[in-house]
């Protein structure tokens, strides 16, 4: 962040619009309502707003599927700007694309990540490589809505978290917002955007509240931003992970252990500046993130700081705290020790600062 | 909606509101009244634990759309596969899986059907020739379609069955899977449970030919829609494919029309959510696959109101077993989590 | 093999012996015939430049095919929208793609359509309403069906096409891109270049039934086959297509049976590779779609012998400019490499 | 590595057979075959041995489609065994599975894999997922032949190096043999495993000629093998790029730096053992690798480092060669800039040398 720390830094949670950049909301930073609520706002908004902009996908317009997010969309704005669609994933897909390609700007809702599998082929071949393959000449500004639903013993199919496939792939910008702030500022943003963005969205954030403009505002994409302030050890996490390490940081913080906490906010571009100030400043590295391990977000982020002459100054090793390389077990009792949390970060953070 | 549905399946073999007519031996069509209570009795007690909470693994009930897993799995031998939805715990119980078993599973305990790994959406009967169900969409069409190459490979005489909703006719999987196996011939039946939902959307929101049935011409097969609540037409119409795929004579894609009486997912009948009329929903509890055979076998003296009570006594006892079973059983280990990635 | 298609072939509108009899004007007709000429001599040239190492990109060649791209295109408007696959050239040339353009694509030079960076299965020309094409077999189908829901939700009138082969008819996504269409109603016509061949594989050998056409019944869209050899039946089968879909009446499948003159990728016919018969490929190309044209036109007065040697000569000197051009043109710089991932 | 340490050692590149497990075979070591050829007469011998086996999948019978990899075969034991198919890649790989879960073992052969992206519900929704779905109680015995196919100007979706998708996927095996020999003896393995197994095969090795007994053996999954030692630096290799960095190794040796080069073989389980045991000597670590960069196989090997206490032994950072984050461009200008080569790979030694 260099040059661009942040003005305003507070511990708790709620309140941390603290880039620059939208320095100016804060009179209105008096509202708080939840993710869910704040997705859903923003969508109203956005569709309202622009012409161009038109939400599709399976369960849009279901009072259940999605959550709450599009709640009174359809009601709102017909089903020519709301399409509620056969599950037939892959074509859904491709139809985004095609609208891209004439001028409209969709967002393409997953109601699953596991259902984009079925989609693989028009995200991957198709939205990613296609403003590459015509040198630039067409833009394909597709936002890619990939929702995480998981727990609640729904097992292998129903549970996945699969944003590193995403970052994996050229083409796509991937961003995962944490706060309802940033879901909304990060929407706007996407939806500004001339590139297909994933726009990644776990419902274990739903019923966080936190302070949200009324307005349309944008969160850049490739920023990050420090949650909690720390010395001793930084961890860097993504989207509900970010909930949890502020959790462990809390924690910590009782035993006298200052934890950094970076919420990335965009997996791709990534903000490397930040990741480095801060790792650079504390010396020890713990990175949380939802997905599997090999592979993984997690296993980006610490090859960042691997291949950084930074890495000199590291002065223990850097711990992973990610889903193990395990399909998703239905049993509550396997949830239980299958999902990363705030007790897992800590023991990775005591194990850092004991090496 | 309901109306359009009955427009649209004028030209079918619809006969929903007359009563069964059978040529069904007795006894197997009072075998086959037992698997239909036991999947309904099932069905009913499994809502009331989800509604107490002891149940937590989403659960799609089959209560409404007995008829057609019972009808299909009585014409099949242990040997042949049956492949299975979201919708599982009928296929399940009709192809003779372990009631114990699929409780547990339900309950996400170590002796569940899947060992608690799978819960409601991922029961497997190895043994009965239940080798899975898919929580995914059209998800089990094409890997029926792999078993029946297996078969046929192998000059055994078994055949695999394919069980999916009408939303499957939704995913392009579907297409490729019939054209495959009609392409090569394979012993494989494709049941389409067309219930007229697919979660919140009714068929005619997301198919733009609703016969479904019809599609199977488009890949040389035979297609039949059928009442999906007239055990006997589902009976007689998966003996017949089903002889067809033993003789080699290829594939075929039944249609069978039911209804789920409860929510896409859950123990409530999600009337409140105004996405079904409550008309629709009497309608077609008037149409009850159970009673419908019940009064037919009372009828024809096959079994007597006695004998019926009796039945019912015996499944909720051993329904009520299994839950006893399922309740005491230890839920996985915590090491657990890391086994079964790989063999 | 053909047999076999013959065969399958005669409840269609099959009449590929036959000479053209048409009633468009003989101005259009010979703009159209033009445009083949385009086409066949641009791909002959590319034949040579593929032998001679000229150029490196995967070339799928299209002659055989003119009529099929050429009629279509010409019942279209600049602004109405078409898809393109791996056999892309026709289609380029056909929607009125910069020649010069496509030619530097093929050298894969900056200046190429796609600056090099999309090579012969990847052309576009946005300025002339082809955004695209792709290198997957079905790939485009439902892009252009996006397309046309763009199209409807703008309340524009332009329409979209999307063009593929019989193979695309193996894609789960086209049978899913059907369904969507005509579900919504879109202004989008399915274009199927039926040349009887997938890579290696005849159309027998990898669809149960054959006729293409008859999917879209499936999907309550009508299906028709056509001679793709015969320009005017294109020109008035896509026509009546397209303004069904621009007067909001929906999309319409169009099965265009044709051929392709050489091997599934590069310059040579190989019939060395034992894949088809030189009967087959002589009886094509004795209803080769130009000459079939240039008869007819011939025969109708509607130009000599002299004018159509004068629209060769003119062609080929375009086409040697466009080489010239292209083998002047720079290669793409190493430091594009890393551009145009995003904008 | 280490017990098991390689008990013969050649720094050429064709005899590498080190692994006590197969040296029985030596006495057979005469005979040189390509790598193409490998693959041809192992799926031949494979057919030929069990009645379980059967190929499957779109271009088996074409005698261009594959390379000469599958030449003959259709011949030979005619088209219930090797089965061509539509190009219908989701149904065709569920189609592998279902035959697998009656007690076959297919070899599915994806031509490209640009192509597997139209498969991949059946690959991560099910194949992965179908054993530990079902609590281990049903195998899943297929393998995924997944063939990289780029160069000569194809561009974006014919070129592309997706291993660390499916390397990211629990469940799945993956392996990429890069010489004849592992080429036969891991077909062998995988069609001896009742887990999917993902075999990457890169049509770049076609060409390499190396000794391969006749006979049947097996390579294990999970083991690596130094193919050249060396004291100052590791460089990791997988697949084709085994071969970039033996000749980056060899032009390196005139310059009197010694390069350990190590052929992972499996990417999936990893031979942490060897990667670690030569990291630990040599202290210096390139990672070179055939696919993208961000969340791809080198940043998993990176982190492994990274999260090991042999860390703190690394003298300098650690060095990713790979592709950048950018679709394949079809202009052979841009080809040559965009695949990692030796000379990469040499640029990468220095540095990490400098460091
Ligand atoms: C690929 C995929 N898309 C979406 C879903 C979400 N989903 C779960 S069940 C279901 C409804 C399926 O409807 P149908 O096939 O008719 O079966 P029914 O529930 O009516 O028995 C949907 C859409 C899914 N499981 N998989
Ligand atoms: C998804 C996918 N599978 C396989 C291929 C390999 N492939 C390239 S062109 C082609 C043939 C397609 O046949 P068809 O659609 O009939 O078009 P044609 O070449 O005959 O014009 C195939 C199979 C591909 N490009 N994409
Ligand atoms: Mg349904
Ligand atoms: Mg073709």
């Amino acid at each position: 962040m260099q040059g661009k720390a942040p003005t305003r830094m507070k511990t708790t949670f709620s309140t941390m619009c603290t880039n620059e950049d939208y320095e100016e909301h804060e009179v209105n930073f008096m509202r708080k309502i939840n993710f869910a609520q704040a997705i859903n706002e923003t969508l109203c908004q956005l569709i309202d707003k622009n012409n161009h902009v038109f939400l599709i996908g399976q369960g849009v317009t279901s009072p259940w599927y999605v959550g709450s997010t599009t709640v009174g969309l359809i009601q709102r704005f017909g089903s020519k700007r709301v399409i509620d669609t056969p599950t037939s994933e892959n074509a859904v897909t491709g139809v985004a694309l095609g609208a891209a390609l004439a001028r409209m700007h969709p967002i393409l809702c997953f109601p699953r990540m596991d259902f984009m599998y079925y989609a693989m082929d028009q995200i991957a071949n198709h939205i990613a490589n296609w403003h590459y393959m015509f040198g630039g000449q067409l833009n394909t500004p597709v936002t890619l809505w990939a929702i995480i639903n998981r727990g609640g013993e729904q097992a292998a199919q129903h549970s996945q978290a699969i944003q590193a496939i995403f970052t994996h792939i050229p083409g796509l910008k991937v961003v995962a917002p944490s706060t309802p702030y940033d879901a909304k500022g990060l929407l706007v943003t996407c939806v500004e955007e001339d590139n297909p963005v994933v726009y990644i969205d776990d419902r274990w954030l739903y019923q966080y509240e936190g302070e949200v403009p009324e307005e349309l505002y944008s969160v850049p994409i490739g920023k990050g931003v420090v949650r909690h302030k720390g010395e001793d050890v930084t961890v860097v996490a993504t989207s509900y992970m970010v909930h949890e390490a502020i959790k462990a940081a809390e924690q910590l913080e009782k035993e006298k252990i200052k934890t950094e906490v970076v919420d990335l906010r965009s997996l791709k571009p990534l903000d490397e500046n930040l990741l480095l100030t801060s790792v650079k400043k504390t010396g020890r590295l713990v990175i949380a993130d939802g997905g599997w391990k090999t592979c993984g977000i997690t296993a980006e982020i610490s090859a960042r700081i691997a291949e950084n002459d930074i890495f000199k100054s590291i002065k223990a090793p850097i711990i992973r705290v990610s889903l193990p390389d395990t399909p998703a077990p239905a049993s509550s009792s396997l949830e239980k020790v299958y999902y990363p949390n705030a007790k897992k970060i800590m023991l990775a953070v005591k194990r850092v600062l004991e090496m | 909606m309901v109306q359009a549905i009955w427009a649209r399946g004028k030209d079918s073999t619809l006969k929903m509101k007359q009563p069964l007519s059978s040529s069904i031996s007795p006894e197997l069509l009072l075998k086959m009244y037992v698997t239909m209570v036991k999947i309904r009795k099932f069905e009913e007690r499994v809502a009331d634990l989800v509604i107490s909470k002891e149940i937590v693994t989403p659960t799609h009930l089959y209560i409404g759309e007995e008829a057609v897993a019972t009808g299909v799995c009585s014409t099949l031998k242990k040997q042949d596969y049956v492949f299975s939805t979201h919708r599982s715990h009928g296929h399940y119980l009709a192809k003779g899986g372990d009631l114990k078993a699929l409780m547990a599973e339900l309950y996400c305990k170590k002796t569940g059907c899947s060992r608690g790994k799978g819960g409601s959406m991922h029961v497997a009967s190895p043994e009965m020739g239940l080798p899975g169900s898919s929580a995914i969409v059209g998800g089990t069409i094409p890997i029926a379609v792999g078993a029946a190459l297996a078969f046929s490979m192998q000059n055994s005489d078994a055949i695999s069955a394919a069980f999916f909703g009408d939303g499957a006719a939704h995913e392009g999987v579907f297409y490729e899977s019939l054209n495959f196996a009609s392409l090569k011939k394979l012993p494989v039946i494709f049941v389409c449970e067309n219930n007229l939902y697919c979660t919140h959307l009714s068929v005619v929101d997301t198919l733009a030919d609703t016969n479904i049935y019809k599609k199977a011409e488009a890949f040389a097969m035979p297609g039949v829609r059928i009442d999906g609540n007239d055990i006997s037409e589902v009976y007689e119409t998966a003996k017949r494919a089903v002889e067809n795929a033993r003789q080699s004579r290829g594939p075929t894609l039944i249609e069978a029309m039911t209804y789920r009486w409860r929510g896409h997912v859950g123990p409530y009948d999600d009337l409140d959510k105004g996405l079904r009329s409550k008309e629709e929903l009497d309608c077609w509890m008037q149409r009850c696959p159970v009673r419908k055979l019940e009064k037919h076998l009372l009828k024809q003296g096959a079994t007597s109101q006695l004998e019926i009570n009796q039945i019912h006594k015996t499944i909720s006892e051993e329904i009520e077993k299994a839950v006893e079973f399922a309740r005491e059983s230890p839920y996985p280990d915590e090491n657990d989590l890391l086994h079964d990635v790989h063999k």
